[in-house]
C-alpha cells in the first residue's frame, strides 16, 4: 500500500480509525458529550481528508477499490449527511437511553460501510461495505431498547437483510462461477466476450438484484421499510433513508456502468417494471398512513422508483439526474426527519399526522421548514426537489421513455396528496384544544441545522447551476 | 485445481479409521444396551438432585453472561480464522501483511479493552455491586442478612 | 451420473440455498429463521468455494472467510435482539412479534 | 511405508488400552502422592481393576431417564469418544506412522476438539436435570473460550514451522524444540488443553462438590464410560500434541527408536496431568473465565505477533 | 429590468407584509396594498406610454439562469401581457381591500400568500422561457392552496386539495411536453434551450406535435377550466375566502386562457388546427353545461363559479376560431369576466359577511335593506348575461362573430348559452334581492371601503363596454400574430 493509496483513502481511514478510537474512548470514560464531540470531530476530519484525496483522482487500488470524482463526490455527500444526522442526534438521545455512547460508534461504523460501498469496484469490497453498513444498522435500529417497537424493527430488518445478503452472495457466486471474475470490469469484459447473458449469469443478476433491491427498498423488496422506519430511532431512520440507500445506489450505478448493463434489454425491462411498481406501491400505500414515519418510508420507496427511471434512461443526463436527485433527496429527507426529531419530546416521537395539527400557529418556523421539505419531496418549484425531479424527467424525455415518464407523472400527482395532507394538518387552525400532547424539545442545534438545510434546499432550488456543474464535471469521468 | 491433498496422501486410511471409530463407538453402546440389566423402582425415573425431590423445570434461564461468552467466542474465533490464514502465509506477505495483521489485532485488542471496561469479561458475582445492592436494601429496611447470602449464592452457582 | 464437479458443487449449493429459503419461509420461530438464513449464507459460501476451485483462484475462498465473519457478526447481533424480544414478549413466534401493521 | 491398516489398527488398539490403563495408572499415582495404597487387589498392583471396571460398566443398567431427550442423550457420549479418537488421525507417532498425514493437521485437530463441546452441551441439555444443565453451560463457555486461546497459541508454532502439517512441524524442530522459542505459547496451550479436556483442576463442568458430576449427572453404565474414556483419551491427546508441537515429537537421540521417544515424552506429560490433579485446587468458574480472557487471550496475541515479527526480521536479515 | 422590478415589488411586499404583521396587522395590510398600488401605477404608466403597442415587445429582459440546461430568466411584455398585468394588479389591490375586515387571523401570512400568488401570476404572464413558465405556473399553486386551505370556508381542505392536485397533474403533463419540445429542438438545432422564441418554429412530425400540444392543452384546460376538467373549480371557488375567489376567477383562470393564446397555438399551429373543432366543441359544452349547472345551484358562490365555467367556454371557443375578431373578443372576455365575476364574488362575500349564509333560498328581498349593493349586483349580473353597454357584451359579441366564420353550428349553440346566462343571472337577482324580505335584523349597506371597491369595478366594466378601443388597440398586434400563425 503506497502513500498515494493512503491519502486517497484518507476519509475512509479517518472515519474507521475514529470508530475504533471512539470505542476506546467509551471504554476509558463513558460520557455522552465527549463521544459526541469526538464524532463531530471525526466527521470534520474525514471531510477535510477529501481534499488531499482529490489530488490523486482517478486512483485505483486494485483490485478492490477505485477513487474517482464520482466516488469522492458521494463520499462527501455521505459524510456531510452523516454529519448533519449526527448534529440532530445529540438531543434526541440525551434523554432517551442510558447508554447512548455506542450510538455514535455504530453511526461512525455504518457511515464507514457506506463509504466503502461508494468506492468499491469488486464484489468483495461491495460485500464488506454492505455488511459493515448492515450490521451497524441492526444495532442502530434496535438502539432504543425500552421502546417496544424497536427490537421488532431490528429483528425484521436483520432477518430480511440477512436473507437478502444471502441472495446477493449467491448471485455473486453464480456470476463469479461463470465469469471467473469478481471485479466489475472483469465481469463486464467476460460478458462482452460471451456476447450475451447466459442463463446462469442472468440468474445471478436476478439474485443480486434481490439483495440490492432490499437495501434500496424497492418493490417487491420494500416490506421492511415502513416497519423499520417506524421502530427505529428518528436519526437512524434518516440514516437508512439517505446514506444507506445512497451508498447502495452508487455501487449499483457503478456496477451497471462497468458491465454495460444497458446493452442487455432483459435487465432494463426488469428494472423498469420494478421502477413502476415502486412508484405505485410507495405512493399508493402512503396514502392511507397516519404515521409520518411510515409515510416517509413509503415515499422513499416511491423516490427510489423515480431514481430508477433516471437510471434506466441510460444517458449521461440520467446519471447527472441521479446525482442531483440524491443530493436533493438527502437534504430533503434529513430535513424532514430533522423536523420530526426537533418536534419530538424527550420521551415520545412526534410521529402521527395528528401530532402536527396546527403546528404552524405554534412553531411557525419549524412548520415552514417542514412544509419546504415536503414540497421538495413533492417536487414543487423553488425547492431542490423540483430541480431534481425536473432533471429526472429531462433524462427520461431524452431517452424517450414516455411510458415510464407518464407513470412518474401520475405518481407525482398521487404523491402530492399525502404530502399536502401533512401540510394541511400543520396549517389547520388549532380550533380544538385536544390536539397534540407532545411537548417538542426544539433544541437549538437542531433548529440551526434545520435552518441550514432549508437554506440549502431553497438555494439548490433557485440557483442549482453550481451543483450541476460539479456533477457534470464529475460525470465526464465516469462515462 | 492445485490442491496438495489429492496427490500426496491417500484419503482412504482416514475414511477407514473414521469408519472403524464409528463402528467401535456404536458397538460399545450397543453392547452395553444388550448386556445391561433392567430394573424399575419407585424413584428410578426421577431426576437426581442430591436426594431432594426435584421441583420445577430443569430448563433454567441463564444470565446473559453466558450469551455474552458465546458471542465473544463467535467473534474472536472468527478473528482467529482470519489470523490463521495469515499465519500460514506470513512469509509470503512479508512486512506489509504483518502491518495489516497488526492493525487487525490492535482493533481486536481495542475491542477487548472495550469489553473489559464494560464488564463483559467479569463473569462472577461483582462484589461491589452486591454490596451496593445490599446497602440499598438495608437502607430501605426491608433487608436482612439472609437476603444478602441469597443473592450471593444465586450468583455464585452460575 | 457423470457430472462436472463444478456443476455438481453449484447444484449442491443451490439445493442447500433453496432448503434454507423454504425453511425461512415456513418457520415461525425466529431463532430457526435465523438458522435457516445462516444455511443460505453458507450455501452461498459453498458456491463461492466451488467457483473458486473451478477457476483456480483464491478469491472465492477469501470471500467465504468474509461470509463466515459476517455470518458470525450477524448471529451475535441477531441473538441479542432475539433475547431482547423474548424479554419483552415471552415468545419467539414471528407472527406474535409482528405488531406493526400498515 | 508401513501398511496403513496396521497403523490404523495399532493406533486404535494402543489408544483404547492406554485410556483404560490410565485409569489404573492415575489411581495408583494419586495414591502414591497422597500416601495411600490405591487399587491393589485385582492382579499384580491391582492392574486388573481396569478389566473389572470395564466389565462392570458393560453390565450396568443402560438407563435412559424418562424425562430426557432420548436420542440426544445417547448421541452425546458417542460424540466425545469419537471426536477425540478422530483427533489422533493426524498425530505423527513416528516418521510414517500416522493414519493420515494431512497438510491441514492443526486445523483438523482444532476442529475435532471443538466438536467435544457438543457432547457436553447436548448431554447436559438432554439430561433435563438442573445440575446437568448448569454443568453443560459452564462446560460450554469454558471450552469455547479456551478454544480461542488454544488456536491462537498454536499459531506461534505454525509461524515457526510455516506449516499446518504436524510431521513438518516435528521435522522443523530438528535443531531446537519449539518449547524454547515458544515458551509462552506452550504454557497457554497447556493450560488451554487442560481446560479443553475439562480435566482437573479445571473440571468445573462436572465439579462433584457443587454440581454432583455436572453434565453427566444422569449418565450411567457405558454411556458414562464413554465420557470417562473420552476424558482419558483427551489427556493422552493433549499430551501427544504438546509433545509433537513443542517437544520435538519422535525426535531424540538415536539409541531408541522414534516411537519410543514419542511414548516416553507423552507419558511424561500424562504424569504431569495426574500430578496436577493431585496437587492443585479447583479455581472458581469466574476466575477461570476471567483468567482466560483477560490474561491468556492478550498474551497469545502478543506471542503470535512477536514470533512473527522476529521470524520476519530474521528472514530479511 | 422594469419587469423584474414588478416581480420584486410583489415578492418584497410579500415578505415585508408578513414581517410587518408581527408589529401591526394594519401595517401589514397597508404594505400589501402599497405594493400592489405601486405595481399598478407602474403598469398604468407603461400602458399610457405604449397605448397601441406599436413595436410588438414593449420590454424584454434576459439573463442566464441555469446555463447547463439552457434556461434563462427571460421576461418579455407585449400588449396581451400588459393587459393581463393591469388586470392582475387592479384585482390584486381590490383583493387586499376586500379582505380588510374579512381576514382577521394570521393576517401577515395571508398577505404573504396573496402577494405570492400574484407574483406567480405576474411571472406566468411575463416569462418567455418555458422552464421559467412552468416554474411560475407551479409557484402560484402553493400560496393559492394556503389561501383556500387556511382562510376558506367549512370544506376548505377538500377543496384546496382538489384544486392543487388537478392543477399539478395538468402541470406535470405540460412539463413532459415542454421537455419533449426542448429535446426535439435540441436534436434539430443542436442547441439546448427553453427559450420561447427559439422553440417557436421547431419542425417536428405531426403526430409528435399533436401529443405535445395535448400535454400543454390539458394543463391549460384544467386551469381554464374546460368541461371535463372543471370539477375542481366550483369547490375551490366556493370554499375560498372572497379575495381568494376573486383571484381564482379573475386571474388564475386567465392564466389558462393566456397559455392557450401564448403557447399552444403559436407553438403547435398545425396541431391546434387539428384539434380546433374538438376544443371549440368543448367550449360550447362548457358554455351550456356551465350555465345549466349554474341555474341549478342554491349556493351563491357556487352559482357564480359555474357561470365562470360558462364564460370561459367562450374563451375556448374564441381561441380556437383562429381569427382576429375572435381573439379580440377573447382578450376582452378575459378582462371583462375578471371584472364582473370578481365583482360578483365580492358582493357574495360582503353578503356573507352580513347574513352568514351563501344559500340563495335563505335570502330574498334584500334590495330594500341594501340598495347600493343591490344596484351594484344588478350591474354585474347584467354584465354577466351580456347586456349591451357592458364589457361582456363586447367580448361575447366579438367571439361569436369570429367563431361564426369558423363553425356555424357551434356558434348557434353558443348563442343558446346566452339565453341560459339570462336565466341564471335573473335568478340571482330574483332570489337574492327581489321578493319579500324575511329577516328580522336590519342589514348595513356597503361601507366606504366596499363602496370604493365596487364603484371602481363598475367604472371599469362600464368603460370596457362603452369604449373598449384602448384594450383592443393594445392587444391587437399579439392577436394578429397569433391569427397569422395559424393561417
Amino acid at each position: 500500500m503506497s502513500f498515494d493509496d493512503f491519502l486517497s483513502l484518507g476519509p475512509l481511514i479517518t472515519l474507521s480509525a475514529a470508530a475504533v478510537i471512539s470505542m476506546l474512548l467509551v471504554a476509558i470514560r463513558r460520557n455522552h458529550r465527549i463521544t459526541y464531540a469526538f464524532s463531530l470531530l471525526a466527521y470534520l476530519m474525514a471531510m477535510t481528508a477529501i481534499i488531499p484525496a482529490m489530488l490523486f483522482i482517478p486512483h485505483t487500488i486494485p483490485p478492490l477499490l477505485v477513487i474517482d470524482e464520482f466516488s469522492l463526490f458521494n463520499t462527501g455527500l455521505i459524510l456531510v449527511s452523516g454529519f448533519i444526522i449526527l448534529l440532530l442526534s445529540y438531543n434526541y438521545f440525551e434523554e432517551r437511553e442510558e447508554r447512548k455512547e455506542e450510538y455514535y460508534l455504530l453511526l461512525l461504523l455504518a457511515t464507514t460501510g457506506a463509504m466503502v460501498l461508494v468506492i468499491s469496484r469488486h464484489f468483495m469490497s461491495l460485500f464488506l461495505g454492505l455488511e459493515i453498513l448492515s450490521i451497524s444498522l441492526y444495532g442502530l435500529i434496535a438502539y432504543l431498547r425500552a421502546r417496544e417497537r424497536s427490537d421488532e424493527a431490528g429483528i425484521k430488518y436483520l432477518i430480511l437483510a440477512a436473507l437478502s445478503s444471502a441472495f446477493l452472495l449467491f448471485g455473486m457466486a453464480l456470476v463469479y462461477a461463470f465469469t471467473g471474475h469478481m471485479d466489475f470490469n472483469g465481469i463486464g469484459d467476460a460478458l462482452r466476450q460471451a456476447g450475451h447473458l447466459p442463463v446462469m449469469v442472468m440468474a445471478g443478476f436476478a439474485m443480486m438484484l434481490i439483495g440490492v433491491g432490499f437495501k434500496l427498498g424497492i418493490v417487491p423488496f420494500h416490506m421492511w421499510a415502513p416497519d423499520v422506519y417506524e421502530g427505529a430511532p428518528l436519526p437512524v431512520a434518516a440514516f437508512i433513508a439517505t446514506i444507506s440507500k445512497g451508498g447502495m445506489l452508487v455501487v449499483l450505478i457503478r456496477f451497471y456502468q462497468d458491465i454495460h448493463g444497458n446493452e442487455y434489454t432483459m435487465l432494463w425491462w426488469v428494472l423498469a417494471i420494478i421502477a413502476v411498481a415502486s412508484m405505485f406501491a410507495g405512493n399508493w400505500l402512503a396514502l392511507r398512513q397516519e404515521n409520518i414515519k411510515r409515510i416517509l418510508a413509503y415515499s422513499s420507496i416511491a423516490h427510489m422508483g423515480y431514481i430508477l427511471v433516471a437510471f434506466l434512461s441510460g444517458v449521461q443526463t440520467g446519471l447527472e439526474a441521479i446525482s442531483f436527485y440524491l443530493v436533493a433527496y438527502f437534504i430533503t429527507s434529513i430535513g424532514a426527519f430533522g423536523v420530526l426529531i426537533v418536534m419530538s419530546s424527550s420521551v415520545q416521537d412526534a410521529e402521527t399526522v395528528e401530532d402536527y395539527r396546527g403546528m404552524f400557529w405554534r412553531y411557525p418556523w419549524v412548520a415552514v421548514v417542514f412544509t419546504a421539505m415536503l414540497l421538495s419531496l413533492a417536487g414543487i418549484p423553488l425547492t431542490a426537489g423540483f430541480i431534481g425531479k425536473f432533471y429526472i424527467v429531462m433524462a427520461g424525455v431524452n431517452a424517450h421513455m414516455w411510458f415510464l415518464l407518464f407513470m412518474l407523472v401520475i405518481n407525482s400527482v398521487i404523491g402530492l396528496y399525502y404530502y399536502i395532507r401533512i401540510i394541511a394538518m400543520m396549517f389547520k387552525l388549532p380550533d380544538t384544544g385536544a390536539g397534540s400532547v407532545i411537548k417538542p424539545a426544539l433544541p437549538v442545534a437542531g433548529n440551526i441545522t434545520l435552518m441550514l438545510l432549508t437554506a440549502l434546499l431553497l438555494g439548490l432550488g433557485i440557483y442549482p447551476t453550481a451543483m450541476m456543474q460539479l456533477i457534470q464535471q464529475m460525470m465526464k469521468m465516469i462515462v | 485445481m492445485q490442491s496438495a491433498v489429492e496427490n500426496t496422501i491417500p484419503v482412504w486410511p482416514f475414511v477407514a479409521y473414521g469408519g472403524i471409530v464409528l463402528i467401535l463407538v456404536s458397538l460399545i453402546l450397543g453392547l452395553s444396551y444388550v448386556l445391561g440389566q433392567r430394573h424399575k423402582d419407585r424413584a428410578t425415573g426421577e431426576a437426581y438432585e442430591s436426594g431432594i425431590v426435584s421441583t420445577g423445570s430443569a430448563r433454567l434461564r441463564f444470565p446473559s453472561q453466558f450469551y455474552l461468552i458465546a458471542m465473544l467466542f463467535v467473534i474472536f474465533d472468527i478473528e482467529t480464522v482470519l489470523i490463521i490464514s495469515w499465519a500460514i502465509a506470513y512469509q509470503e506477505v512479508g512486512w506489509a501483511g504483518f502491518a495489516g495483521v497488526s492493525v487487525f489485532i490492535v482493533i481486536l485488542l481495542a475491542v477487548l479493552i472495550y469489553e473489559w471496561r464494560n464488564g463483559a469479561l467479569d463473569f462472577g458475582p461483582d462484589g461491589r455491586k452486591i454490596l451496593r445492592a445490599y446497602k440499598k436494601r438495608r437502607k430501605n429496611g426491608a433487608a436482612n442478612l439472609h437476603d444478602y447470602t441469597d443473592i450471593q449464592q444465586q450468583q455464585a452457582v452460575l | 451420473m457423470n457430472m462436472h464437479p463444478t456443476t455438481a458443487g453449484l447444484l449442491l449449493a443451490g439445493i442447500l440455498f433453496v432448503l434454507g429459503l423454504i425453511s425461512v419461509l415456513i418457520r415461525r420461530n425466529i431463532i430457526f429463521m435465523l438458522l435457516s438464513v445462516e444455511i443460505m449464507l453458507n450455501a452461498a459460501g459453498l458456491a463461492f468455494v466451488v467457483a473458486s476451485s473451478h477457476w483456480g483462484t483464491a478469491d472465492g475462498q477469501v470471500m467465504f472467510m468474509f461470509i463466515l465473519a459476517m455470518a458470525a457478526a450477524e448471529v451475535s447481533v441477531g441473538l441479542a435482539l432475539i433475547l431482547q424480544l423474548y424479554h419483552q414478549l415471552r415468545t419467539l413466534d414471528s407472527d406474535e412479534a409482528n405488531r406493526m401493521h400498515g | 511405508m508401513t501398511n496403513p491398516w496396521w497403523i490404523i489398527g495399532g493406533v486404535l488398539f494402543v489408544l483404547l488400552n492406554t485410556a483404560a490403563g490410565l485409569i489404573w495408572l492415575e489411581r495408583r499415582m494419586l495414591a502414591l502422592w497422597q500416601d495411600r495404597y490405591g487399587p491393589n487387589r485385582a492382579g499384580p498392583f491391582g492392574i486388573l481393576i481396569v478389566l473389572a471396571d470395564t466389565l462392570k460398566l458393560f453390565f450396568k443398567e443402560d438407563w435412559i431417564p424418562p424425562f430426557a431427550d432420548k436420542v440426544v442423550f445417547v448421541f452425546a457420549p458417542a460424540v466425545v469418544a469419537a471426536s477425540v479418537l478422530m483427533s489422533f488421525v493426524i498425530v505423527p507417532f513416528a516418521p510414517g506412522i500416522v493414519v493420515s498425514d494431512m497438510n491441514i493437521g492443526i486445523l483438523f485437530f482444532l476442529a475435532m476438539s471443538s466438536l467435544g463441546v457438543y457432547s457436553i452441551v447436548l448431554g447436559g441439555w438432554a439430561s433435563n436435570n438442573k445440575y446437568a444443565l448448569l454443568g453443560a453451560m459452564r462446560g460450554a463457555s469454558q471450552m469455547i473460550s479456551y478454544e480461542v486461546f488454544m488456536g491462537l497459541a498454536l499459531m506461534g508454532v505454525v509461524v515457526m514451522s510455516g506449516s499446518f502439517n504436524l510431521s513438518v512441524i516435528v521435522e522443523a524442530q530438528k535443531n531446537v524444540w519449539f518449547i524454547f522459542p515458544q515458551l509462552i505459547g506452550f504454557v497457554i496451550f497447556l493450560i488451554a488443553g487442560i481446560a479443553e479436556t475439562h480435566r482437573l483442576p479445571f473440571d468445573i463442568p462436572e465439579a462433584e462438590s457443587e454440581l454432583v458430576a455436572g453434565f453427566h449427572s444422569e449418565y450411567s453404565g457405558m454411556k458414562f464410560g464413554m465420557f470417562f474414556i473420552g476424558e482419558y483419551l483427551g489427556i493422552t491427546l493433549i499430551s501427544a500434541m504438546v509433545v509433537v508441537l513443542y517437544f520435538g515429537g519422535w525426535l531424540g537421540p538415536s539409541f531408541l527408536p522414534p516411537v519410543i521417544w514419542f511414548v516416553i515424552k507423552t507419558f511424561a506429560f500424562i504424569m504431569l496431568f495426574i500430578l496436577l490433579r493431585a496437587s492443585m485446587p479447583r479455581p472458581r468458574y469466574d476466575q477461570l473465565m476471567e483468567y482466560g480472557w483477560k490474561v491468556l487471550f492478550p498474551l497469545s496475541l502478543l506471542n503470535l505477533m512477536v514470533t512473527a515479527a522476529i521470524k520476519l526480521w530474521l528472514s530479511t536479515h | 429590468m422594469i419587469l423584474l422590478i414588478l416581480l420584486f415589488i410583489l415578492l418584497g411586499g410579500a415578505l415585508l407584509s408578513w414581517i410587518a404583521a408581527s408589529r401591526s396587522v394594519l401595517l401589514s395590510r397597508w404594505v400589501a396594498l402599497g405594493a400592489l398600488l405601486a405595481d399598478l401605477v407602474i403598469i398604468l404608466q407603461i400602458w399610457i406610454a405604449h397605448p397601441a403597442a406599436g413595436t410588438q415587445w414593449i420590454y424584454s429582459y434576459r439573463t442566464s439562469w441555469i446555463p447547463h440546461f439552457g434556461i434563462s430568466l427571460h421576461f418579455s411584455m407585449d400588449g396581451l401581457s400588459l393587459l393581463m398585468l393591469v388586470l392582475t394588479f387592479f384585482l390584486g389591490a381590490l383583493a387586499v381591500l376586500i379582505s380588510w375586515k374579512e381576514i382577521n387571523t394570521r393576517v401577515g401570512f395571508y398577505h404573504f400568500n396573496l402577494l405570492f400568488v400574484l407574483a406567480g401570476i405576474t411571472g406566468v404572464f411575463l416569462t418567455m422561457d418555458l422552464f421559467l413558465f412552468y416554474f411560475f405556473w407551479e409557484m402560484m399553486l402553493i400560496p393559492m392552496y394556503f389561501l383556500i386551505g387556511i382562510w376558506g370556508h367549512e370544506n376548505r381542505e377538500y377543496a384546496a386539495n382538489k384544486f392543487f392536485i388537478f392543477t399539478q397533474a395538468g402541470g406535470l403533463l405540460m412539463l413532459l411536453s415542454i421537455l419533449a419540445l426542448y429535446f426535439i429542438h435540441a436534436a434539430n438545432a443542436n442547441v439546448y434551450t427553453f427559450d420561447y422564441f427559439d422553440l417557436l418554429h421547431t419542425p417536428m412530425q405531426q403526430s409528435t406535435a399533436r401529443w405535445l400540444m395535448l400535454g400543454f392543452l390539458v394543463a391549460f384546460l384544467v386551469k381554464l377550466p374546460a368541461v371535463p376538467f372543471h370539477t375542481w373549480l366550483p369547490d375551490a371557488h366556493t370554499e375560498a375566502p372572497t379575495a381568494g375567489s376573486v383571484i381564482l376567477a379573475g386571474l388564475l383562470l386567465k392564466t389558462g386562457a393566456y397559455g392557450i393564446l401564448r403557447f399552444v397555438i403559436p407553438l403547435f399551429p398545425e396541431a391546434s388546427q387539428y384539434y380546433a373543432n374538438l376544443c371549440m366543441l368543448l367550449g360550447v359544452i362548457g358554455i351550456l353545461y356551465g350555465g345549466m349547472l349554474a341555474y341549478a345551484q342554491t349556493d351563491l358562490k357556487r352559482l357564480i363559479a359555474y357561470t365562470s365555467v360558462s364564460h370561459m367556454g367562450f374563451v375556448l371557443l374564441g381561441a380556437f376560431s383562429f381569427n382576429e375578431l375572435a381573439y379580440q373578443g377573447v382578450v376582452v372576455q378575459m378582462i371583462a369576466h375578471g371584472i364582473s365575476t370578481g365583482a360578483l364574488f365580492i358582493i357574495a362575500g360582503t353578503l356573507y359577511e352580513r347574513i352568514h349564509t351563501r344559500n340563495i333560498l335563505q335570502m330574498g328581498g334584500l334590495w330594500a335593506g341594501v340598495p347600493m349593493m343591490g344596484s351594484a349586483a344588478m350591474i354585474f349580473v347584467m354584465a354577466s348575461l351580456g347586456l349591451p353597454g357592458l364589457g361582456n357584451f363586447v367580448a361575447e359579441f366579438l367571439i361569436l362573430i369570429g367563431s361564426w366564420q369558423a363553425s356555424r353550428w357551434l356558434t348557434v349553440f353558443a348563442t343558446i348559452g346566452l339565453v341560459v346566462a339570462t336565466a341564471y343571472s335573473l335568478r340571482i337577482m330574483q332570489k337574492v334581492f327581489f321578493g319579500s324580505y324575511t329577516r328580522e335584523e336590519q342589514l348595513p349597506d356597503l361601507n366606504k371601503r366596499e363602496l370604493l371597491v365596487v364603484v371602481s369595478l363598475v367604472i371599469v366594466i362600464l368603460l370596457l363596454g362603452l369604449y373598449p378601443q384602448p384594450v383592443l388597440n393594445t392587444s391587437q398586434k399579439t392577436e394578429q400574430k397569433t391569427a397569422y400563425v395559424v393561417r
